[in-house]
């Protein structure tokens, strides 16, 4: 295994575009390490990203938020006002894994993993985030929902790496919030997650995003969800059309750490939950 | 006083809080365990594992893995004795498989190299070729008529005809009338079970470094619960004399029951012995998981009859246990432990010991048992919540006690189980309020303990401290509770005995640190060996005086005269004494060698409060008290230590723990993420009571406590989950799925 | 004479029965009584046994003592984790 | 082969290793700090606790190459000679230990907590702590010892 420490993007992409063989980008490691030294995959060549400057700032983007691709979970959950603005977000990074990971882990890595039920991409997804794609061909800016393609892979082409997340602007009386369910109280991969981004005009909901991680080969947007609580003040009909929606929307497998039946059914609870949250946060932020 | 006496009062060291003798070592990174020791010109060995849960090995090829640089052996299971019976046969076929693989991780090869990088690589271009074989993995499926027969002639005579090859041992007991008790019954509930297997979880996966030449002479070191039990297997699978192997246990990062087997330590062996170097050979945790020794899995059937008053008329129950793909399944402690705490006229007990297509079971903390107590008293809940009566009540009104006959058969002894019951019920625990969506469960729980081969070496320094030498692994503060009970015994402080564990050249045979021995066999033959090194002692004081032997008395650290009569000296400290006893009959050392028989068995009740999330099926332990008789707690916050870590396995086994086999025969689950042990914001503080009445047994009245512990909370959780969700779980673990599954179900059938 | 009850599952080596009179004035004399009275018992005393003696459990001692009104009891081999 | 200039317990320290080894290789095997234990190899266990320019990670984690120019900390440099971290007293005091092998990763874990939270509540030692698996305490004497230690230094600050 050849490993490289580039100190430009412009570098990675030009290692990465003349790699041969299995080719990983390394940001926390935390997935990366795991599957090498399990011998599930051990790249050819190993580029470390984190000697490119400006990838561990947190920075203002107009109103919104330029989170450079090494930040780590815990440097999200020490910033003053990003959690502040976006809670649902960072408490959604912040459930993955230990303190020790949360010291490594990064949103780059847990969305270019490729895992369905990686916790901040239903986060990011719900709240809309974006990011900088660069390679060969130029940049591009991508839709996180467009990255996952199916459980370990993603829409990256070869040679192509994440090199800025964009957190939108939160304005007024928005609120979000991210809910996973697993079976011990941390340390576990999400059985079900949901995300929930919604916007009040008063009492009513005005925008809202739904999202859904671990009930389907990659993390769901799901409209039908959304629409359920648009325009309702979030009362119990609302709920349980929520609930319905997110529910029906699921594709989930029978595996080891859940059923079909039971993802099925606690994605519906989390969406209720989630929902309740998003909404008292938005309410607060009015 | 007397060298045989039993001492129950007045004790100065023995019930202190001392601080572990190694405690500055383990804090600070010293301590050496299985993984931290090197060799000059060591090399690293990896394990070639089968991918199949059953296949036929029809060739391996190594010499792509020869090849490669840095590759200095490798052997297969040609590189080991031949013509081994039995249980050593058992042994070695599941170190390292002979013609078929027995299950998913068994190991066909292993490569030694110049780096742990080299072995994993080289391990990988090993070229197995497998015939694959039908598998089964499940206890019931695995005693169908249709179930692949795993080893055709395993099974013993005990076996009644007609059953499926897999059944492999029988096992039947129980006295009255069971039919009878049953007609006498106003209500008899039956219902079935079942548990999966779990794993011990140490969290020091096995580790070892083996040094073997051409001689055959050799030097282990490894992480085992009992260094002799290695020196004897590794010795019979290596054609050694058993002598001519010194094994030296390292400290050991945790056990319970899983280290009692030995896995790597004969592959590292036969490595060194083919390269001529020493070979460091660690596990991976999947490795650990895939093919060391985890329970066996369960499937029960339990009925018990009870009279409205709560009399117990009868108990019946059948145990089938799979144990992995050779004989031992512990099926007859299940079947003798499931009915121990009841004083029953009517009981019978079947056991089935099964094989299938998974590693190799080992002990685990009471072996057997807590599954038992999971059905049990699983059925006593119900019993008691149909006719409205306090669980603790039914099990005070049905308790075993001195002279009651055990459901096993013999009268028991002196035994604490209504003295566990009754603290219970008067702790302020049992008549907490509880709030809405929790559930409050008891259980009751009980282990034979053992006492087994046991050899001390208690030698005197001319300073007049004390080295004392056993030979039980250190698993849980073993080290601070025989320095007190040798300080005590000679009248000394507590931090003038260094206490070591001695390798197997040092002592005569002692047997595993298992069974909850330590602290009562190797205790006990501490405080023997601690009279004999007094009793010589006393003899070289009644030379110096010119009095009689027996005129001499042993008292806080000093000879004195017994009395006026015995004629007028000062006292001599010990340091006096040994001082000078290069010239008074030569060093100063008190043994004892014997298999102490006297380990009394120990019972336990838990309390536990859980709270169960009906939308998700979570489940959430919110208090927990241990309640369990140790006999004499020699050093109070290490039984504590036993009682609240056996309740946290047990939280886990309940809860989440589980082995999970794919179709394929495949083990689903083999790294920390996804076996899932309690973590530390998963648990409440765990509150305990220590009861203390006396094992005649021992000269402190010392009952073992280490396995107790975990019998109680499979069951109490249950009953606390069942209480709290309104509906009976009757598998393990009790999963959100199967919780919610549960619900469902009572749903739709009311 | 002694007294010794076995486990019912052992009954099919015994005739039958699941109390037998040995001559035995200790654990191991017992167990080779048992063999000497009833050599189907053998594989079982082979593999392993301990005694209960008076409630005692012996688990491996063949020099524990017996006396003619004790109450023995074959078990299944105890060992822990 | 990889060079590697690191500080490791304030000492400086280089090594050559393999892109593939971790940290936590580099440690045991080239360096001989075996404090740092192999729990699990997947990040899962935290054994391999260390600080990493004062940050809490898993050496497990972290490949020895990603050492180069970084400040480590380890439970070697936790003792200032002979005199024992109050956290590692405390340890000893209330039998928070019992096989050991768990303990320097929780003690280097622990000490990071009250760095960065001098007065953390048990529900914020049992998070914090959630990535230290132990098997034989049932963690209630740790988290005693842990509470214990962060009042006994809040009194004498």
């Amino acid at each position: 295994m050849q490993y490289h420490t580039p100190s430009s993007f412009d570098d990675a992409v030009a290692l990465a575009k003349d790699a041969q063989g299995v080719t990983r980008f390394l940001a926390g490691g935390t997935d990366v390490l795991v599957q090498l030294r399990a011998d599930i995959v051990t790249p050819d060549v190993l580029i470390d990203i984190k000697k490119i400057a400006g990838v561990s700032d947190i920075t203002r983007e107009g109103e919104g938020w330029r989170i450079g691709v090494a930040v780590t979970g815990a440097e999200m959950s020490e910033h003053d006002t990003l959690g502040k603005e976006w809670p649902g977000l960072v408490e959604a990074m912040d459930l993955i894994g230990s303190t020790q990971v949360q010291g490594r882990a990064t949103l780059t890595g847990n969305l270019c993993n490729g895992s369905p039920a990686a916790d901040s991409v239903p986060a990011m997804v719900a709240a809309g985030v974006t990011v900088s794609v660069t390679g060969p061909n130029g940049e591009r800016k991508v839709a996180v929902e467009d990255i996952p393609t199916a459980p370990g892979k993603t829409s990256l082409e070869a040679g192509e790496l994440v090199t800025a997340v964009h957190v939108p602007a939160r304005g007024k009386s928005g609120g979000d919030a991210y809910l996973r369910f697993i079976p011990r109280t941390e340390m576990d991969i999400a059985v079900v997650g949901c995300g929930v981004n919604l916007r009040l005009d008063g009492k009513k909901i005005v925008e809202a995003r739904v999202s859904l991680g671990a009930v389907a080969p990659t993390v769901l947007l799901v409209e039908e969800a959304a629409n359920a609580i648009i325009g309702t003040e979030l009362d119990d009909a609302a709920l349980d059309a929520l609930a319905e929606a997110a529910s029906a929307a699921c594709n989930p497998i029978d595996d080891k750490r859940g059923t079909i039946k039971f993802r099925t059914h606690v994605a519906g609870v989390l969406a209720k939950r989630a929902a309740k949250i998003a909404y008292q946060r938005a309410e607060a932020a009015s | 006083m007397a060298f045989d006496d039993t001492k129950t009062e007045d004790f100065k060291v023995v019930g202190q809080r001392v601080k572990r003798p190694d405690g500055v070592d383990k804090v600070t990174g010293k301590a050496k365990f299985g993984a931290d020791a090197v060799a000059p010109g060591m090399l690293f060995a990896a394990i070639v594992r089968s991918p199949h849960a059953h296949a036929r090995i029809v060739k391996i090829d190594t010499s792509k893995a020869e090849a490669l640089s840095g590759v200095k052996g490798i052997v297969t299971r040609a590189d080991f004795a031949t013509g081994l019976t039995g249980g050593d046969l058992d042994v070695l076929e599941n170190v390292m498989a002979g013609e078929k693989a027995l299950y998913d991780g068994h190991a066909v090869a292993a490569v030694a190299a110049t780096s742990q990088l080299i072995a994993r690589d080289a391990a990988k271009l090993v070229e197995v070729e497998y015939e694959v074989l039908p598998h089964v993995t499940d206890v019931d499926k695995a005693m169908a008529a249709d179930a692949p027969v795993i080893r055709e002639g395993a099974a013993d005579q005990s076996v009644p005809e007609g059953m499926h090859a897999n059944v492999v041992r029988y096992h039947e007991s129980g006295h009255g009338d069971i039919e009878a008790g049953f007609a006498e019954a106003d209500l008899v509930v039956e219902d079935s079970f079942k548990t999966e297997a779990t794993h011990q979880g140490y969290i020091e996966p096995h580790a070892c470094l083996a040094q073997l030449g051409g001689d055959n002479k050799g030097e282990l070191w490894c992480c085992t619960q009992g260094h002799w039990n290695v020196q004897k297997l590794c010795a019979a699978m290596l054609g050694l004399e058993t002598s001519q192997l010194r094994v030296t246990a390292s400290e050991i990062g945790g056990g319970f029951g899983g280290k009692t087997a030995v896995f790597i330590e004969p592959v590292a062996l036969a490595l060194s012995r083919k390269t001529s170097r020493p070979v460091k050979l660690v596990m991976s945790r999947s490795e650990v998981f895939r093919a060391t020794g985890p329970t066996a899995s369960t499937s029960m059937d339990i009925k018990i009859g009870m009279k409205k008053d709560g009399t117990i008329t009868a108990g019946q129950g059948t145990f089938r246990l799979q144990g992995g793909a050779f004989p031992g399944a512990p099926m007859e402690f299940t079947a003798m432990c499931a009915f121990a705490p009841y004083n029953l006229q009517n009981v019978k007990q079947v056991g089935y010991d099964v094989m299938a297509n998974r590693p190799k079971q080992a002990a685990y903390r009471a072996p057997g048992s807590p599954m038992a107590a999971f059905a049990v008293e699983s059925v006593i809940d119900e019993l008691c919540k149909k006719l409205g009566l306090d669980p603790i009540e039914v099990r005070l009104k049905n308790a075993s006690k001195q002279g009651t006959k055990a459901s096993f058969g013999p009268t028991w002894d002196r035994i604490g189980l209504v003295e566990t019951l009754e603290a219970a019920q008067s702790h302020p625990h049992y008549s907490a309020p509880l709030k809405e969506g929790q559930g409050r469960g008891i259980s009751c729980g009980f282990w034979f303990n053992h006492g087994g081969e046991t050899s001390v070496t208690l030698a005197l320094s001319e300073d007049g401290t004390a080295q004392l030498s056993v030979g039980t692994p250190d698993i849980g503060g073993s080290r601070a509770s025989m320095a007190q009970m040798a300080a005590e015994e000679l009248g000394i402080p507590y931090e003038n005995i260094r206490t070591t564990i001695a390798d197997t050249a040092t002592l005569g045979y002692n047997e595993v640190s298992h069974g909850s021995r330590v602290t009562y066999a190797s205790g006990l033959a501490t405080i023997k060996a601690a009279r004999a090194a007094v009793k010589i002692l006393c003899a070289r004081a009644a030379a110096k005086w010119g009095i009689d032997e027996d005129a001499v008395v042993w008292e806080n650290g000093c000879a004195k005269p017994s009395g006026p009569n015995a004629g007028e000296f000062d006292p001599l400290p010990i340091d006096k004494l040994t001082r000078s006893m290069g010239r008074t009959g030569g060093p100063i050392v008190g043994h004892f060698e014997a298999t102490p028989e006297g380990a009394g068995v120990s019972f336990a009740t838990h309390i536990v409060d859980a709270e169960v999330d009906k939308e998700t099926g979570q489940t959430k332990v919110v208090r927990y008290t241990v309640v369990q008789d140790a006999g004499k707690a020699i050093n109070p916050a290490y039984v504590e230590g036993q009682f609240q870590g056996g309740a946290a396995q047990g939280i886990g086994w309940a809860l989440n723990e589980e082995y999970i086999y794919g179709e394929d025969g495949r083990l689903q689950n083999s790294v920390f993420l996804d076996y899932r042990i309690p973590v530390a914001s998963d648990l409440p503080m765990i509150d305990t009571v220590i009861v203390e009445v006396p094992n005649p047994g021992h000269p402190y009245g010392v009952r073992g406590v280490g396995e107790t512990s975990i019998c109680p909370p499979l069951a109490a959780i249950a009953n606390a989950v069942s209480n709290a969700a309104g509906v009976r779980l009757k598998e393990l673990p009790m999963s959100p799925p199967r919780i919610l599954a549960a619900l469902e179900d009572q749903a739709n059938n009311g | 004479m002694v007294e010794v009850n076995l486990w019912s599952g052992l009954r099919a080596f015994a005739d039958g029965k699941d109390c037998v009179e040995v001559d035995a004035k200790n654990v191991g004399e017992v167990l080779s009584a048992l063999v000497e009275q009833y050599p189907g018992l053998e594989h079982v005393i082979e593999a392993g046994v301990s005694v209960a003696v008076d409630g005692k459990v012996i688990a491996s001692g063949l020099t524990e003592p017996v006396k003619p009104d004790s109450e023995v009891y074959l078990m299944q081999q105890l060992k822990g984790g | 082969m990889i060079h590697v200039n690191t500080k490791i317990n304030g000492d400086d320290v280089e090594f050559l290793c393999d892109p593939r080894e971790t940290l936590l290789d580099a440690l045991r095997d080239k360096l001989g700090l075996t404090g740092s234990k192999e729990g699990c190899g997947t990040g899962d266990c935290g054994a391999c606790s260390v600080t990493m320019d004062g940050r809490l990670v898993c050496s497990c984690l972290v490949l020895g190459a990603e050492a180069d120019g970084k400040e480590i900390g380890t439970v070697e440099g936790m003792a200032e000679g002979e005199n024992l971290h109050i956290l590692q007293e405390k340890f000893i005091e209330h039998a928070a230990l019992q096989c050991g092998i768990c303990t320097p990763g929780i003690l280097v874990a622990t000490k990071s907590l009250l760095e960065k939270h001098p007065e953390p509540t048990e529900t914020q030692v049992r998070y914090w702590l959630a990535g230290n698996l132990c098997r034989c305490t049932g963690y209630d004497k740790i988290i005693r010892a842990v509470m214990e230690t962060a009042a006994d230094l809040r009194k004498a600050s």
